[in-house]
């Protein structure tokens, strides 16, 4: 198990192995948002907390399918599922890898990126902690929607169209937990929720990922 | 003899067959009365003029949207837990139709709200949700369409139905902690209550039955049209090996 | 015949128009769906026929 | 210690393309499948390797003792030779690394990443890992693919050691491989046809 | 070469071709955004220009890595460089199918999310001309993008790495159309900057990307 | 029309892999390349096909006479096996796809998708996409990979009746096709060795 932890992390910090983009991703986002939407900083204010949630959103969304079609491409996941590591446990494994790969950096970024935002100063103790609440929940719904798509060549679209609806309530509440913050009104609720969606998530999915990843080698 | 032996596809097509035309006869009837009813016989809302016409199309197809989401729901784990071909086959073939309800409702919602509300659209919660639904039943129709296999297919969309169903309900209740909305309540509380009691509540209670039959006859013709290219795949694959 | 509908004409036929263009644009594809399946089962059923004599 | 196969039936994109196939194989025997192109070898390894449900009949395999190669060889092209074997060193919880470099002539290759391996020398190492898997029982979909000569005979003294320790192998091949003790099981005969396709296939025949 | 663009449409639109799949990710952006800044519609509105850009932006980005990648691992990109066709003249193709399948669809849904983020009236027509001029450059660029992370397996996060920064004019003369256009002032100096970019993509890049790719190949 | 090789260098990763490569090719022949894994030959082949620069030497191709068939077979799992063969015939600009279908035993899976073809039928695929480029020198990367046996002779056939017609093939390969009139040219003695690095590769020569 934890040989398939640091094999998934020595690869994404390998050549082409994706580290680092997501995070480049999100900052793109951050600075391409005020590119379109104007400069005034009341604005920016305002719509900050949502913009960040929702790069954080896309950065993980997209790189979501290296996940489990590389391991389907290169035969690495029929060799896997033949091996005495439970698949349940692989799926878990993975979406841990790939949130330590992306989740975590984006979480220790997002601060930075709320100062070209205009975050109001009050939000960034908030938006850390709803960040790490809610991103472990990213990537084990993407690790599910990524088993649902892993024998669709390129299916990062259609994994997307999965995923985002899924997404909608860690959406919600993290973006809400930083707006509550912000205002001093009870962001604990939200935040209690995230992390619910973290939990249940993490214990169910890796069963319904791992089904989904045998019905596809079949 | 149970009930699970209709799920062998020739029972089903002999029993879907002789009660198609009623069905649809019905259909007709239920929709039509309804329709020509709401539209042409019934008075204006002192408040809301005659958008209150709108009421019976756009109340029965959100709620046929929602039951046709129960069905494929229902549909999936019978085909999950039971491996009946025919349940996953309803299942598919209820999506599109579920979807296009949503439309409709959707866009009856945006033509109300602009004389209502002053907008097309709101971020109302109701709305948001629904709009959500929208997307729900695209990644599932699109996931049918994705997998080549079809039992790979049943059983990816239907693991996909079940999931989706338990994010869709929190959505639901995510939203509503989100905003506060300009939506109608739950009940059919136009103005005054009497007034609901019958002008405007029986042709809306046809209405409703009509979309409902709606729904059950499309998606009984689409599931025959299912199995019977089934059926030819199943032939031409025989033929393949002869 | 046709009520007066007043200012709200446009929300209201609108709304009726779209519904039956949207539900119009479904039973065409079931039913052109519906064709196809018969056709195609007809087509290899009528093959079968042929191979087996 | 021995895989039982009796009157299986495996199905291929929902259709049934191979019946009645049986066999058994202990410890110390080779197996070689043949058959043309698309009969279904592939697909009968499959399903012995557990990735997809037979259609019919007995399929006996004692709990871990298999470990299949497929046609992809499961490399990962960014890590070493070494890394790619040590990881499946460690996911059976085994200790062979060394051997398996040796016995497949990789050792002066061990620390190129498995990417700027030529087709042949990624083929080696797709071997490589099976001896590393510690497995008694083989499955290997076209082995000998891209080897050359020396290689097929080197891969083919591999196996007869593996035999030799009590191993067994089961293969499916175009090629000779100069394997004295193994046996050849050939497939043709056992080509599903349109009347057995009822008797294996609950789908078809509920549509039928 | 019209083989070659026949060839692509026919791909996209068969099983797992991903048309429709950059619409629905334009739709999610639009959803999405809301969700997380929040509903009201005054800022909504304001921002609303510069959120529909990025969407379609990120929508054709997306899709990006299908124009080569997909040839390149099947071994049909060494086929078509050792093909009679000249390398410039398939790039230039297949950035066209990729406007067709994704910029062309993206124009035309543009309106119905203009409504859900409370667009004023009057920016309807620049937003459908703005994109009209823009998303072929975005296509063109892109294609240069994609044709330098050819060899790169799953290279999706570098190529968005690349080409964002490649999109910001497009982007801001797009945004800054129709900002322009519905307070009245002159929106038809950015517009003519657009198709101007468009051009000069369309005539030069095709050359760029070709070297490139014939790089990779080697 | 004939293809001419002389001391012919050619690079993989910055490395010079053969030297000294000399061959000629003319209408009516075949030469196979043979070699052990890794030596080079799919380095040679891709560089004959103007893929990669050559590092030195000579290297004379007659304009629009090659056709390239590499180790993928760029097939398109979502169109039929027609369609991918139309395209190819309209990118070449010829009309062989019937005779190609004839010739490869296809006519039958005309009409399925190329993706659920087994392994030895999209190998029969990718080589009747080379028919119908309807080229004259045909350069092979281990055209019989994944082929039975009777595929293996149906290829050699067709490869007979191009050079009957005039044509010309090179191929890699590691088995035997039984083609009477093709040569072998072995290439181990042209390994590059370390002292013939420094004369072929002006990058290295500049750090040594
Ligand atoms: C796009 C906009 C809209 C959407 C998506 C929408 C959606 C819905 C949904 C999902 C229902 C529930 C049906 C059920 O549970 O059976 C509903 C009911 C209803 N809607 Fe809308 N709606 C929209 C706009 C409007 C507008 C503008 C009005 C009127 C001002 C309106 C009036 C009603 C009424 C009166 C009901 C019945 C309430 C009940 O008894 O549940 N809706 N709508
Ligand atoms: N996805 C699919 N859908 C339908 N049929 C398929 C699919 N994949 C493979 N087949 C068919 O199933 C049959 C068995 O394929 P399989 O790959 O097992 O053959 P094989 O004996 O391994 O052949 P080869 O020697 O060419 O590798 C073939 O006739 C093939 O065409
Ligand atoms: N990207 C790369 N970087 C460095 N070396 C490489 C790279 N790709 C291949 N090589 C090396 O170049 C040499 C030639 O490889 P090539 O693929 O041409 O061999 P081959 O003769 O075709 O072998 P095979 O019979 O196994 O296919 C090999 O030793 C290989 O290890
Ligand atoms: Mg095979
Ligand atoms: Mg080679």
């Amino acid at each position: 198990m934890s040989a398939l932890l640091f094999r998934d992390l020595r690869l994404a910090f390998r050549a082409g192995g994706g580290f680092g983009l997501g995070l480049a991703f999100f900052l793109l986002v951050a600075v391409l948002v005020p590119l379109g939407v104007g400069p005034e900083p009341t604005t920016l204010a305002k719509i900050a907390p949502g913009i960040l949630w929702v790069g954080a959103l896309l950065a993980c969304l997209l790189s979501l399918d290296r996940i489990f079609a590389l391991d389907f491409e290169d035969g690495s996941l029929d060799l896997l599922a033949t091996s005495p590591l439970p698949m349940e446990g692989a799926v878990a494994v993975k979406a841990l890898a790939h949130w330590l790969v992306t989740g975590l950096p984006l979480t220790l970024l997002a601060p930075v990126l709320g100062l070209l935002l205009n975050l109001p100063a009050e939000s960034y103790l908030w938006l850390i902690l709803s960040l790490l609440a809610g991103t472990p929940a990213l990537s084990m719904i993407g690790a599910f929607g990524a088993a649902l798509t892993v024998g669709i060549k390129r299916g990062g679209l259609l994994l997307s169209l999965l995923v985002l609806p899924l997404y909608v309530p860690t959406l919600i509440f993290g973006a809400e937990v930083i707006k509550r913050g912000a205002s001093g009104a009870d962001a604990v609720t939200p935040l209690a929720l995230l992390v619910a969606i973290t939990a249940v998530s993490g214990a169910l999915l890796p069963f319904a990922a791992a089904a989904a990843i045998r019905v596809n080698l079949r | 003899m149970s009930l699970w032996e209709y799920a062998n596809p020739k029972k089903f097509m002999a029993l879907s067959g002789r009660l198609l035309p009623w069905i649809v006869a019905l259909t007709v009837l239920s929709l039509g009365i309804g329709i020509i009813w709401g539209f042409f016989f019934t008075p204006d809302d002192y408040k809301q003029g005659s958008t209150v016409k709108i009421i019976y199309i756009h109340v029965p197809a959100a709620s046929a949207a929602i039951n046709a989401w129960a069905v494929m729901l229902v549909a999936s784990l019978i085909w999950i837990v039971r491996r009946h071909h025919v349940s996953a086959l309803v299942a598919k073939a209820a999506a599109p139709v579920g979807l296009t309800f949503t439309l409709i409702a959707l866009i009856t919602g945006a033509l109300w709200g602009q004389p209502m509300w002053g907008t097309w659209w709101a971020w109302d919660p109701r709305l948001t949700s629904f709009l959500i639904f929208a997307l729900f039943y695209m990644g599932y129709i699109a996931l049918w369409e994705a997998v080549e296999n079809p039992d790979t297919a049943a059983d990816l969309t239907g693991v996909l139905c079940i999931v989706g169903s338990v994010f869709a309900l929190l959505s639901r209740y995510a939203v509503n902690f989100w905003n506060q909305g300009l939506h109608q309540g739950a009940s059919l509380s136009l103005d005054a209550k009497e007034n609901v009691s019958d002008v405007f509540w029986l042709p809306l209670v046809v209405c409703i039955i009509g979309f409902e039959l709606l729904f059950l006859a499309l998606v009984l013709i689409r599931t025959r049209s299912e199995i019977r290219l089934r059926r030819a795949q199943a032939l031409a694959a025989r033929e393949r090996l002869a | 015949m046709m009520p007066d509908l007043g200012k709200y004409a446009f929300a209201v036929l609108a709304s009726y128009g779209a519904t039956f263009a949207l539900l119009a644009a479904l039973v065409g594809v079931t039913v052109w769906h519906r064709a196809k399946s018969i056709r195609a089962l007809a087509e290899s059923e009528a093959r079968m026929e042929k191979s087996d004599g | 210690m021995e895989l039982l196969v009796k009157d299986l039936a495996v199905q291929r994109g929902g259709l049934t393309v191979l019946e009645g196939v049986s066999f058994s194989l202990a410890a110390g025997q080779a197996l070689v499948l043949r058959g043309a192109n698309g009969i279904g070898k592939t697909t009968l390894l499959r399903t012995i390797a557990g990735l997809q449900p037979k259609a019919a009949g007995e399929l006996n395999v004692p709990p871990e003792t298999l470990a299949y190669a497929s046609h992809a060889d499961g490399l990962k092209a960014t890590l070493s030779v070494q890394e790619n074997l040590r990881f499946w060193a460690s996911v059976y919880g085994t200790d062979l690394v060394e051997d398996a470099l040796q016995a497949m002539n990789l050792t002066a290759l061990r620390n190129r990443w498995a990417g700027s391996l030529s087709a042949g020398q990624k083929r080696r190492l797709g071997l490589a890992r099976l001896m590393v898997s510690g497995r008694a029982i083989w499955l290997l979909d076209e082995p000998t693919v891209s080897l050359d000569a020396a290689s097929v005979a080197l891969f083919a003294g591999v196996v007869q050691g593996h035999l030799a320790q009590g191993g067994a192998a089961l293969m499916a091949t175009h090629i000779d491989l100069g394997l004295a003790q193994a046996e050849t099981l050939d497939l043709t005969p056992y080509r599903a046809t349109a009347a057995t396709i009822r008797r294996t296939d609950a789908f078809q025949e509920a549509f039928l």
